[in-house]
């Protein structure tokens, strides 16, 4: 399989606090790829060190084939970025940051940023230190797309965006990846806008990657079921047992968290006399709760 | 690219760009008409102390230059210094290109004030007679401003271009030894330091030699 | 009174000092007499009871330098340099010149008791406690004997040269005169610029200006009243003098007219009077200086042909040719500039390629 | 059409996509010959992953209810009348089950639920 972005054993460190891997990220190529994580869990630093922004202490990074940072600009040629805070020079006007970008990019597609101006309703003469941050969120969007990539990195693109802007900005993507089948790398603490476009995920946390796998996998495999009259000993359980918890309900009712459910594994239960009341679906930002929770506490028993 | 990277530097110096380029036009104006070189009666005319004026007045030309660089300098990085060069850096193209790009721009803004003191030189020149004995030197004044100029940009735009801390250490251990130095002369230690770096820099083949030296835009 | 007396028999013995040369026998000489002076001045000093500072001194030759501190290295090296100097500029000869002469270097308090040594042929040097330094001191010390031959040679001679720059670094002297030469805008200075030797002598104010020297004199004369004093020819009461000049008349008559406006003709400096001197000084040997200044009550001009031992036209001429050799520098862009400035514009800008991405 | 595709359903959103067709077909509201929406349009207006609705088509594709044409676009094809019901009562049984799952997990019996379905059922009928 060929990856898009692929860290091996990355490290990094900022000051005595903040500590970072080592990772080893790999997001295949032709993916839409969800980085999902909480604020300050390093999604951030890791897209900064990806792309060569940051110096890593250890590890190495491909992106595109391209060593970073060694070959940051050559791989710069391809990968269209956005940023989490705006990197604009805020004295241009929306016009004269397109042309700017535009000169840059071999591939900048003119009739395709005319067309997203229009869409995104932004003024050519309006200045960028003027902008709303709706309007900023959607020009950086607009200069990712409109120089054709084929990864884009987007930090955060919608965050303190409102519904609408969001809404245009998510069309405007996915129009742009059904058409060219970029891969798409894209981080949120916002679970909701990921859950429909992404069919990878990766989770952060504490500066680790706790998770990465296909989305379909994700979504399915954590289970909530709620179990009676469980033995103390689960024995050797089909899936992984991530959480175990008293239940609220009657007395003798526990809560299980389990990760790889498949139906057929309800024998199980009768196997250690116990009953299989109810298997409770996770959706993702259910699933991302379950993980963080299970994964920063160490499993019981 | 480097007309477009042109654009963004005329947008950022455009302002300072037109004064530097009025003020380098009026100098040689008000430097003719305050020593008292103007058209018509030249009997009162006492030329030692026309062409002291001259002299003293010509010491603006490298100043402005200066000016200019530092203007231009900031013009070139001051944005990015904002931005902490992440857009920069996400340009397809290496580093070295871009700086060369950021340097190419400014160096062109150069020209605009360049002529506008070759303009304004022919211009006062222009306005009277120059009395027997007397030579002009607008040529001479105009190609020194454009080296000052371009010498002054690329120092300043070499300091601007590093890390704040790179930046800082330069100005900083700069002024310290000199600081330094004089504190040791006050007390008695003549060190020679100060007047050695003072000498370095500003004599063959320190890089300001341009800046010093006759300005006379009037002289024997 | 005792005082004045010792002051008197000091000055004495420093006179008798000045006649012996320089030979060994007769430096011991000197020694001998520099420490009966040194007695004197310190038994002055007790007599005085008033708690005057001990006065100390050196000798160049005849100068005293009387000092509150003779043995301070400062004051030590810089009459060394100052010595150099002296005879580097003016040769041993001219020392007879500065017998009686003293210089007071003062270095601690100031103090009623110095007052005693500031009379006569005195110059005095306040030494502040941030200028010490040998360097400034033989500068000082180089312009106070500037100070001290300023008496020389008699009032004729000091009325003509005004102060002296014999110890100026001749460069920016002569490049100061070149441009006066060139800009004085009257017509002896214009003359001289020409080549014309006579004017270059009305220029330096060696020829008095008499009417009727010479045509040529006569109608340079009428064109400066022309040219720089035609605006005032409409006043009465001057109109009447202004064409007597301008409309063919002598010199007797622009002289008049002149006088009559207020006007002199302009001349060159001082200044260039100095550089003059310094000319006969190289052209004339090592006792030039000497002989133009020893007081024969000659005229200007007969000393300078003396010192210089050449007809005054040659001295000018010499003179003319110097000034005009140095020009002062132009605006120009010296030879390599243009490449200096290339190459250090590469260079930084080479380093600012360098600059790191990581920021 | 896909107003009720919901990202947060367990049941992936190809199939809820593949579900929503294949019934538009089994109803009639979809009629052989017609264009299904472009992948693209389809992804953009849901926002979702363009290969989701790839792998819909690609589901519908292989159960004969959809025809991809090469660089033309995703037509219905024609379904017979038997696999138009039979796909309707799968779906009919899928609610119930789905119903039925629900009413356990609430405590109400299996024959509550089909009293109260007779009841709706009769209410709707006036």
């Amino acid at each position: 399989m060929s990856y898009a972005i692929e860290t091996q054993e990355l490290q990094y460190r900022a000051g005595r606090t903040f500590e970072l891997g080592p990772l080893n990220l790999h997001v295949p190529a032709g993916a839409i790829y969800g980085f999902l994580g909480p604020n300050g869990s390093g999604k951030t630093t890791t897209i900064r060190l990806c792309l060569g922004l940051l110096r890593a202490e250890r590890g190495g990074v491909r992106v595109l084939g391209h060593d970073v940072p060694s070959q940051a600009p050559a791989m710069f040629a391809r990968v269209g970025y956005v940023p989490e805070r705006s990197h604009l020079y805020p004295n241009l006007t929306v016009r004269e940051a397109l042309a700017l970008h535009g000169a840059f990019h071999r591939r900048w597609d003119h009739q395709a940023a005319a067309e997203l101006l229009g869409t995104f309703q932004l003024q050519g003469d309006t200045r960028i230190g003027r902008l709303s941050k709706g309007e900023n969120g959607k020009l950086l969007m607009l200069l990712a797309l409109a120089q054709r990539p084929d990864l884009l990195v987007l930090d955060e693109p919608t965050d303190g965006l409102d519904p609408v802007v969001r809404r245009d900005v998510l069309m405007a993507l996915i129009d742009f990846v059904s058409e060219s089948g970029a891969t798409v790398f894209i981080s949120s603490h916002l679970v909701h806008e990921l859950e429909r476009i992404c069919d990878w995920v990766g989770v952060m946390d504490r500066g680790r990657l706790v998770a990465e796998v296909p989305m379909h996998s994700f979504k399915n495999g954590i289970k909530r079921l709620r179990v009676r009259n469980a033995p103390a000993q689960a024995g050797d359980p089909p899936f992984v047992l991530l959480a175990r918890e008293r239940g609220d309900g009657a007395s003798g009712t526990e809560v299980w968290v389990v990760r790889g459910w498949q139906a057929t594994m309800r024998q199980y239960f009768e196997g250690i006399g116990a009953v299989l009341q109810d298997v409770v679906d996770l959706d993702l930002e259910e699933g991302f709760v379950e993980l963080l929770r299970t994964a920063r506490v160490p499993r019981g028993s | 690219m480097f007309a477009a990277i042109c654009r963004i530097q005329w947008k950022a110096s455009a302002l300072g760009v037109a004064l530097l380029a009025t003020l380098a036009f009026i100098i040689p104006l008000l430097t003719v008409q305050q020593a008292g070189f103007s058209a018509g009666d030249r009997r009162g005319w006492d030329l030692i102390v026309m062409l002291s004026a001259v002299e003293t007045a010509g010491t603006l030309f490298p100043i402005l230059a200066v000016i200019l660089g530092l203007t231009l300098s900031v013009g070139a990085w001051s944005a990015d210094h904002q931005a902490e060069h992440v857009y920069a850096l996400t340009l397809p193209v290496p580093r070295w290109h871009y700086v060369l790009l950021r340097f190419g721009a400014g160096l062109l803004l150069i020209a605009p004030v360049v002529a506008a003191v070759g303009l304004g030189c022919a211009v006062a020149l222009g306005s009277f007679d120059l009395p027997a004995g007397l030579r002009s030197y607008g040529g001479a004044i105009t190609l020194r401003f454009a080296l000052a100029a371009a010498v002054s940009y690329a120092a300043t735009f070499a300091l601007a271009a590093g890390t704040k801390r790179t930046t800082a250490a330069v100005v900083g251990v700069l002024t310290a030894v000199i600081v330094l130095a004089l504190v040791l002369e006050a007390f008695g230690v003549s060190t020679a330091v100060a007047e050695g770096i003072m000498n370095a820099i500003f004599t063959r083949p320190g890089p300001f030699e341009v800046l010093v030296g006759p300005w006379s835009l009037i002289g024997v | 009174m005792l005082r004045a007396a010792a002051v008197v028999a000091a000055l004495t013995i420093v006179a008798a000092a000045a006649l012996v040369g320089q030979t060994p026998d007769e430096q011991a000489k000197l020694d001998r007499l520099t420490r009966r002076y040194d007695d004197l001045t310190a038994r002055l000093t007790n007599e005085a009871e008033v708690g005057v500072p001990r006065v100390d001194s050196v000798h160049v030759g005849g100068l005293w330098i009387l000092s509150d501190s003779a043995e301070s290295p400062v004051l030590l090296g810089a009459v060394e340099s100052f010595r150099r100097l002296l005879m580097q500029q003016l040769g041993p000869a001219p020392l007879p010149l500065l017998v009686g002469a003293r210089i007071a270097v003062r270095f601690g308090e100031a103090h009623p008791g110095w007052g005693h040594l500031l009379t006569g042929d005195t110059q005095f040097i306040g030494v502040q406690q941030r200028r010490r330094t040998s360097k400034w001191l033989t500068g000082q010390l180089a312009q106070a004997v500037d100070g001290l031959l300023a008496h020389r040679g008699g009032a004729s001679v000091a009325a003509w040269r005004g102060d002296v720059h014999l110890f100026h670094d001749q460069g920016p002297l002569l490049e100061a005169t070149h441009l006066e030469l060139l800009t004085a805008n009257a017509p002896s200075a214009d003359g001289c610029r020409d080549g014309s030797l006579e004017a270059c002598a009305r220029s330096l104010n060696l020829i008095a200006r008499l009417p009727g020297q010479s045509v040529e004199a006569n109608a340079e004369l009428r064109r400066f009243v022309e040219r720089r004093l035609r605006h005032r020819a409409s006043e009465p009461a001057l109109a009447p003098a202004y064409s007597a000049c301008v409309d063919g008349g002598d010199a007797a008559a622009c002289l008049a007219f002149l006088e009559r406006a207020g006007v002199q003709e302009p001349t060159l400096s001082t200044r260039a009077t100095g550089t003059l001197l310094v000319a006969v000084g190289d052209v004339g040997g090592p006792d030039a200086l000497a002989r133009f200044f020893a007081d024969t009550g000659a005229a200007i001009v007969p000393r300078l042909e003396a010192a210089a031992g050449m007809p005054v036209d040659s001295l000018l001429a010499r003179w003319r040719e110097t000034i005009l050799a140095h020009r002062p520098p132009p605006t120009a862009v010296p030879a390599g500039m243009q490449w200096f400035v290339l190459g250090w514009a590469t260079v930084l800008v080479a380093l600012a390629t360098r600059s790191t991405r990581w920021r | 059409m896909f107003d009720e595709i919901d990202p947060r359903n367990p049941i992936p959103l190809y199939d809820q996509i593949a579900a929503r067709i294949r019934l538009a077909v089994a109803s009639g509201d979809l009629a052989e010959g017609d264009a299904l929406p472009s992948v693209r349009q389809l992804a953009a207006r849901l926002r979702i992953n363009p290969a989701t609705v790839v792998q819909a088509y690609r589901a519908l594709e292989r159960e004969g209810f959809v025809e991809m044409r090469q660089g033309s676009g995703t037509y219905v094809r024609s379904v017979s009348t038997d696999r138009r019901r039979q796909t309707r009562e799968d779906q009919a049984a899928r609610l119930a089950r789905d119903l039925l799952t629900e009413a356990a997990r609430l405590g109400i019996a299996g024959t509550e639920v089909a009293r109260a379905l007779q009841r709706e059922m009769g209410a709707r009928a006036q």
